[in-house]
Parts: C-alpha cells; structure tokens; sequence
C-alpha cells in the first residue's frame, strides 16, 4: 500500500474518479476534476464519454489539457460541436450524466459562487464569472463538486450565488459530503485516509454535521495513484 | 465578396471609437493579432463583447480601450485570474470599466438570436441565481405550457472580429477545430473582420470544416500566427506556457505596460 | 451504445401502433426501407410527422397506417402532386386523416426546440397567413423590443427514424451531404432508430459529417440501399425516374395498392 | 434573330433570367423558376449565389436538378447547412437578396396560394402546401415570382393565402407585371414578343391594369435561347 505516500489532493483526485465508475458521459471544467475525469477512464470506466463546453464530446486527451479547448481535445473527440449547439442540444437536455464542478464558494446546500467575493459592486476579488456552470449544473443528472476543504470555501453564506446545485457529492481533500436525506443539507460522510472529524469541522465555515455510519474512504491502490502520477507527470 | 486587405487598414476602417466589437474564438482561434493592431490604433471606450476575456481583453483592458465588457467568464483557463481584468473591476484601471455578465448559455443563445436577427432567445437558466438581479435577463411564458423561461437580449455587435485557418481569393473563410460561436458571432455582427493564416486559391473541404461565405464579411487580413498565443487547429499549437506566463507578466500594473510597450505598441508584426 | 440489430427487430420494438413518428431525410437519405417495414409490420393510428412527405409518406398514408399527418410540404418535388397523400385528405381514403401544417421555418424550428427540450421556438413567420387560423402557432411579445414573434410548439416525437451513411460498431453514426433536420429529429425524440448503408470499424470524419452518438440512438439497422429511391450522398443516386414513375403507379388506387402488394408486402429485403 | 423559335415557356425563362442580372443571392425552387436561376449563371451573372432550401449555398448544377435536394447541389455547393440553419441564419435576416417563387394562385397585390384550391377543410384541390415560401418571402429582399399567364392562377380572390408577398415582377408566360408604384396593385409593364394586351387581359382573373408605358420585352437572342435549350437538353 502507498496509501501513505498520497498526498491528500491526489486521494481527492482518486476518490472523485472513482465516483465515475458507472458514469456514460461526464461533463468537466479544468483543474482537479478535469484530472479526475482523465483518470477516471484509465482505472474506472475507459469508456466514460468527456465532454468539455468548449464543444468537444468524446476527447481521450493522453496528457491533462491547459484549458477547456486545447487542441488535443477537438483531435481526439468523437465528434466537436459549436458552443450554441452544446448549450442548447446537450447540456439543457440533460444528455450529459454527470457534471464535476468546482468553485470558489459552497454553501451547505451545495449552491456555488464562482462570481464575486465581497460586494458585487465593489468587489473584494473579482473571479471569473458563471461560465457555463449554471446550466450545467441544471441539465446534468447527477452533479460533483470537487473543491479544496476550507473555511474560505465552505463557507455560511455565499457572497454571491452563481451556481444553483444540489450535488450528490462534495469531494474535498479531506472527505466526502452528501446531501442529508431529510434536508439536502451537506453531511460528512466519509473522510479520507488519516483524517479527523475535527479536521473537517476546523476546515468547514458551518456547523458541520457527520453522519452516522460515518465511513472512511478506501485508501487509494497502488494502481490508482501510479495511474495518476503518470498521467500528471505526461 | 470580402475584400483582402493589410490588417492595419482593415482595423482602420471597420473599428471606431465607441463600437461594439465581438472578438471570438472559444480557447482556439483567438484574433489575438487584430486585437493587437485594435490596441496600437488606440481606439478607445469600445464595448468589448466576448465569452471568455482571456489574454486578449486583459490587454485590452489594461491598455484602457474599453468603458464597457460583456462575458460570461473571465479567467486565464487553468492558470488563475485575469489581472487586468480584475484591477479594471475592481479598482477601475486604467479607466472605469461598466460590466454585464451571463452564463455561457446566455451569451451563446445571445449570439444565435443575433445571427438570426431575432431580438431574443429563451433558454432554462438564470432562475434562482443572483445574476438574475446584475445582468440583463427576462422572463417570457410558453404559450402552450406556461413554463417560464429566460429571455436574453439579441447581441448585435457594430463589428465581430475572428481568426480563421484559411481565406480563398474571394474571401469565402474556412475554419475548423473547435468552432466556438465566430459563426454566430460573424452573422450577428454589422461588419465583419475575419483574420486568416493564409490564403488558398481554392476551399478544400474538411472534416468538421465550417465556411463562412466571402458575402457576410466586409474584409479579410491575412495575420499568420494571428491567433498566438491561442491557436489555429492543425497549423499552429497553443502556447500553454505563454499562457502560464501571463500571470507573472500582467501582475504587476507597470510590469505589464512595459510589456505591451515592447511586445505590441512597439510591433509592426502580428504576433506578441 | 446504440443496439445494431435487424431491421425487423428495430421496428417491432421502436414503432407501436399510435406512435407519433418522425421520419426525416431533406430528399436526401430518406428511411424508405425502414418506412417500408412499419408498413409492412401492418402499424396503425401512427401520427406521422415530416417536413416533405414525399413518396414514403404518400405510401404509408395509402396504406392506411396513419390517424395524424404533421408536414410542411406535401409534394412529388419536381413531379407534382403526390397522389396519395390528396386521396387521405381529400376524400379520406383509405381512412381519414387529420392534418397539422405548418411552413418549413415552422417545423425546423419546432424540431429545433424538441432537440433542446425546450417547449417552444420563435420565429418571424406566419402573420398575416391563413396558415394562422388552421394549425397551432401562438405568439409571443418579446420582453426587450415589444415585437410580437410567432410560437411554434416544440415536436417530440415518440421514435424518430433516419438513413445514414455508416455506423461503427458501437452505433456511433456518421451522415454527410445534405444534413436536413435528421439530427434534431433524433434529439428530438424519445426513441431513434437509424438505418445505414454500412457497418464500419472506425468512422474516419468528413467534410459536412455530421455524426450522431451511439447513445443516443435506441437502435442501428443495416439497409443497404435503405434511401432508395432517394439516396445516400457519395453512395448511392437518387432514382429520379422512379420519382416520376411514381405519378402513374400511385395516381389510382388499385394501381398503387398492387404495386404496395408487389413491392412492399411481399418483399423481405430493405428496398422496394 | 431566332425569337419566332421560342415558346412562350423559353421567353418566360429567359426573361426571368435576365433580372437576375444584378442579384448577388438568389432562393429558388423547383420547376421553371430553378431553371431561369441557373440559366441567369450562364448568360447574365456567372458569380449568382444559388440557394435551395434543402441547405445548399452556391450550388453549380451543370445539369437541371429534379428535386431541391439532388446529389449534385450538394456536391457543388460552397458549403451546407442544416434546414434550422438555413433558415434561422440565412433566410430570416435576410442575407439572401432574392426569392424565385412559384404558386398556384396569385391575387392582385402580389400574395401567394400553394395550399388548397376550395375550402380548406373539404378541399377540391389539396396542393403542397407552404414549404420554404412564406418566410422566404419575407426574408428576401426582392421577390419575384415566376407562374403561368391563366384565369386559374391570376384570381381575384385567393382560396387561401399561404404566402403574404410584395413581388417587385411577376414573370408570366405572357409577361411581366409589377406592383403600381401608388397602391400595389401588380400591373402589366411588359408583354412578351407576339403578345397583345388583349390576350394577358383574358388571362388574368381581375380586371387587369396596363401601365402607360407598356414596353415589349427584348426577344430572346440566339444565346440566350441556344444556352437555355442546352441547359434543358442535359
């Protein structure tokens, strides 16, 4: 086991791809779940369908891509399509599975901020805006956030909501949340290899509820982190 | 039939002071070249209208040409912030820039209501955001189900600006690759510029090729490498380290005007 | 992954009596040889739905298979009336048909809508027609202008069938030439099926291939010459003398149910 | 000069042509308005952009297509576009400058019927119906319409209106009318060689109007009706 010698953003790498195993198509941004996406057809589910909104359905990249639109990504897809068709023909339809989403703000529903922090007018820091996260997040079935555990990210109150979601996963570097059953609220459910509740309770800007049956995540196996160490090292 | 003509009097001509100007290509094709030319011609309180911001309207930005930015994402794809961009928004320099920001789905329904010359388009979204109260966004309801939708404004730019593999003597455009909306953004425009890498004397068509007809567009620039450091798909690649690169370069406000002087102002060229 | 399995098969899983259907193909590509099971599998009640319902149509409303006939236009093109087709309106034979019309922008913009699930589309049209007063299309103001666009109600056909040129192995398919409204059809609808000329290992992309998942395409069905007497671009021809031929063999009633009998009933391959 | 020769069908033809002279763009369908497109390519404007609504731009066919979807359209055109394309993107804001329109009745402001003859709900006659025309009408800039000289067609009264246009020519077989400048109201302008106002007054439904400067069209020269009559033969 080189559980040991996985740092805790490569366990939340793999703990998200793992997620995919059963996923058709799966729609990602760029960072960590695109990472996780990648891997997740080298040791999960080779024929898990990438999509990026750039428009390209289908891309096998070998190598993790820069951005969403990287020229290996419209070479190796099945099939690219404009952005006005994605949107409208793909995304809103709901023929996507899955969407991996990241954010800089995750309130305990699950809604994201990707907008603002501080006031909308007078900005403290201005991010990148929407993209195409809201509509994604609506028209796939089933939505993943991957972000990094935090106060500054889990935060009470969003400064501003971006992102309506209601995700079935939540995957940090510490754990994994899920929607409570009765109230949709964020719940510890599982944590990482060698991590605490109090870790997570330190890291999260809510009172964090734990679930019962409270399980650890399966550490990661040695083909799964030399997967990843492989593809990120290309 | 598009005329061939320098860059330099192809900007001159269909780029004013106080246009809208549509510059597209969705991460591949950006017409970093003519966005270029756009900043040494110093045009100034321009609308600048596009998706994603990227390198080339934080330099235009930064060199202070716009009064007003509409985009749905404004970020330097899988490095970080755009630092220009954020210190027009946030601190308003070089000069104050007024924002109005959609989701991609927005901006893209936007576009093909624009090339449709319709004055809106509907699609589900907006709903329950906080964007609904910053941006420019109604609702309408189907008249056959009563579902509420969101309606978006048409975008109609004075001028679209976009990169392209290749022109035929005639001006008829080919691009392939990632298509992004420069289609849309072309046939929604008033005038249209099309930059190319290089002229061939005859089309061929290619797979997911997509030509745009030498009658939709006012003027055609031959800029090879026009696209760099974003790319033209099959000719050049994108330089994903320049993009790295950025983050340092445009940090610093001062840092990034010596920049811009020596690698744009001072240049004649079409690259950076 | 789209299932690739006898045509037979497909038809008598995809296709129940009362279906809506949607059977498309712009003169090119048209599914005759899958047309041609349903009609011979004896469905009744169908709702067919098709832009120009050309021969296939006239064919399967002469053999009673249809309760609802939605089209824009109903014509032999090149040759004239399509006999049929007047006979089920005109007098009701075999039984009565019921029509919904609209124009082409119409049912383009509906299939449009089914394909991104939303409920209606918008375009300038049908003010000022009789057209209004006999098919659905409502109106709609828009929030920004004040302009009144027409509404068309979304299609969402039950089964969609279309023609292609190739599927891979996996149901992965490609059609090029003219690409009509096959696309939106298929994304349109609860269930598709396609038929192909052939089965390939890899589709190799090209110029106008549009390629349609494996999975979102219910079943795939080899057809050789399955368009006949429309066609398969770079593969087959149209039999434009079969178009006018038709004139003759569909003018009188037993002359075109002899000719069904003969071509359609008692056959057992994909094409009459 | 070889106008005894030709047949009022060739005059019609040719005349059509021959206002295509300036078009840049011209929509067309089947039947005798496609030929007198693709025969304006050869005698009077070699650059006319032919556009069908089955989505081909600028085709070239050598030879006259039966349908507007013939494989030589596509295999010739500048390039192809999808029928919602096609119309949302071209037809609608107008990049076509000129619509060739055929119709089975036509009232005297110009206004088309290719629906039913009798009543709509127990038709005598069940006709096509609207196809491409209604907004390729509106979108274009410049419609004409190309139909036979008969009391059939030129009525009073249509029996349903399924295209609203505004033709700036119709071309007949007998002539040419165009719209009054004071009310709309199509005139005749022009009669073909050999014809008289008597005989187009007896093909016209309505009490026709006859232009004070009534003019005779220029018969057909030897080109003309030699590069139609090639055409044809294919």
């Amino acid at each position: 086991m080189s559980a040991e010698a996985a740092t805790a953003g490569e366990v939340q790498t793999i703990v998200a791809a793992r997620l995919l195993a059963d996923a058709r198509s799966c729609f990602i941004g760029v960072g960590r779940p695109s990472t996780a996406a990648i891997l997740a057809r080298a040791i999960v589910n080779p024929e898990l369908v990438l999509v990026y909104e750039s428009g390209t359905i289908g891309a096998k990249p070998y190598k993790i891509p820069l951005s969403i639109g990287d020229g290996e990504l419209a070479a190796t897809a099945d099939f690219v399509v404009p952005v006005v068709e994605m949107f409208n023909y793909w995304i809103q339809p709901g023929r996507i599975d899955v969407a991996f989403l990241g954010a800089a703000q995750v309130d305990r529903q699950g809604s994201l901020n990707s907008t603002v922090i501080g006031d909308y007018d007078a900005p403290k820091t201005r991010l990148p805006g929407a993209g195409g996260a809201p509509e994604i997040a609506t028209g796939c079935d089933r939505v993943m956030v991957v972000a990094p555990h935090s106060k500054r990210t889990f935060v009470e109150r969003l400064d501003f909501l971006t992102t309506r979601a209601a995700p079935e996963a939540v995957i940090t570097d510490l754990g994994v949340l899920e929607p409570d059953p009765r109230d949709g609220e964020l719940t510890l459910t599982r944590l990482h290899p060698g991590v605490t509740v109090e870790a997570a309770r330190e890291a999260t800007g809510w009172a964090l509820r734990v679930a019962e049956d409270l399980r650890h995540t399966d550490p990661p196996t040695e083909d799964e982190l030399s997967a990843l160490r492989e593809l990120v090292a290309r | 039939m598009a005329e061939i003509v320098e860059l330099r009097d192809a900007v001159a001509e269909l780029v004013h002071d106080g246009d809208a100007v549509a510059m597209e290509g969705f991460t591949h094709l950006i017409p970093f070249a003519a966005g270029h030319e756009v900043i040494r011609q110093g045009r100034r309180e321009l609308e600048l209208i596009r998706m994603t911001p990227d390198l080339l309207y934080d330099q235009l930005l930064g060199m202070g040409c716009a009064r007003r930015l509409v985009f749905s994402y404004g970020g330097n794809p899988g490095v970080g912030s755009l630092h220009r961009f954020r210190d027009a928004i946030e601190h308003g320099w070089p000069v104050p820039v007024e924002i109005e920001e959609h989701s991609h789905a927005g901006m893209a329904n936007r576009y093909a209501a624009g090339a449709a010359h319709l004055p809106f388009g509907i699609l589900r979204g907006y709903t329950g955001t906080d964007l609904v109260n910053h941006t420019n966004v109604k609702f309408v309801t189907c008249p056959f189900t009563g579902e509420e939708l969101a309606a978006v404004p048409a975008l109609r730019p004075d001028v679209a600006i976009v990169h392209a593999q290749e022109a035929d003597r005639r001006g008829n455009v080919q691009l392939w690759g990632i298509p992004g909306v420069q289609k849309e953004a072309v046939l929604s425009a008033e005038r249209a510029l099309v930059t190319v890498e290089r002229i061939v004397d005859e089309l061929e068509p290619r797979p997911g090729g997509i030509v745009i007809p030498g009658w939709v567009i006012d003027a055609v620039a031959v800029a090879p490498r026009g696209a760099s450091p974003s790319y033209a798909h099959d000719l050049t690649e994108r330089d994903n380290d320049f993009y790295k690169a950025w983050d340092t370069i445009s940090r610093d406000r001062e840092d990034f005007t010596r920049w811009m002087d020596e690698h744009v102002l001072d240049a004649t060229g079409v690259t950076a």
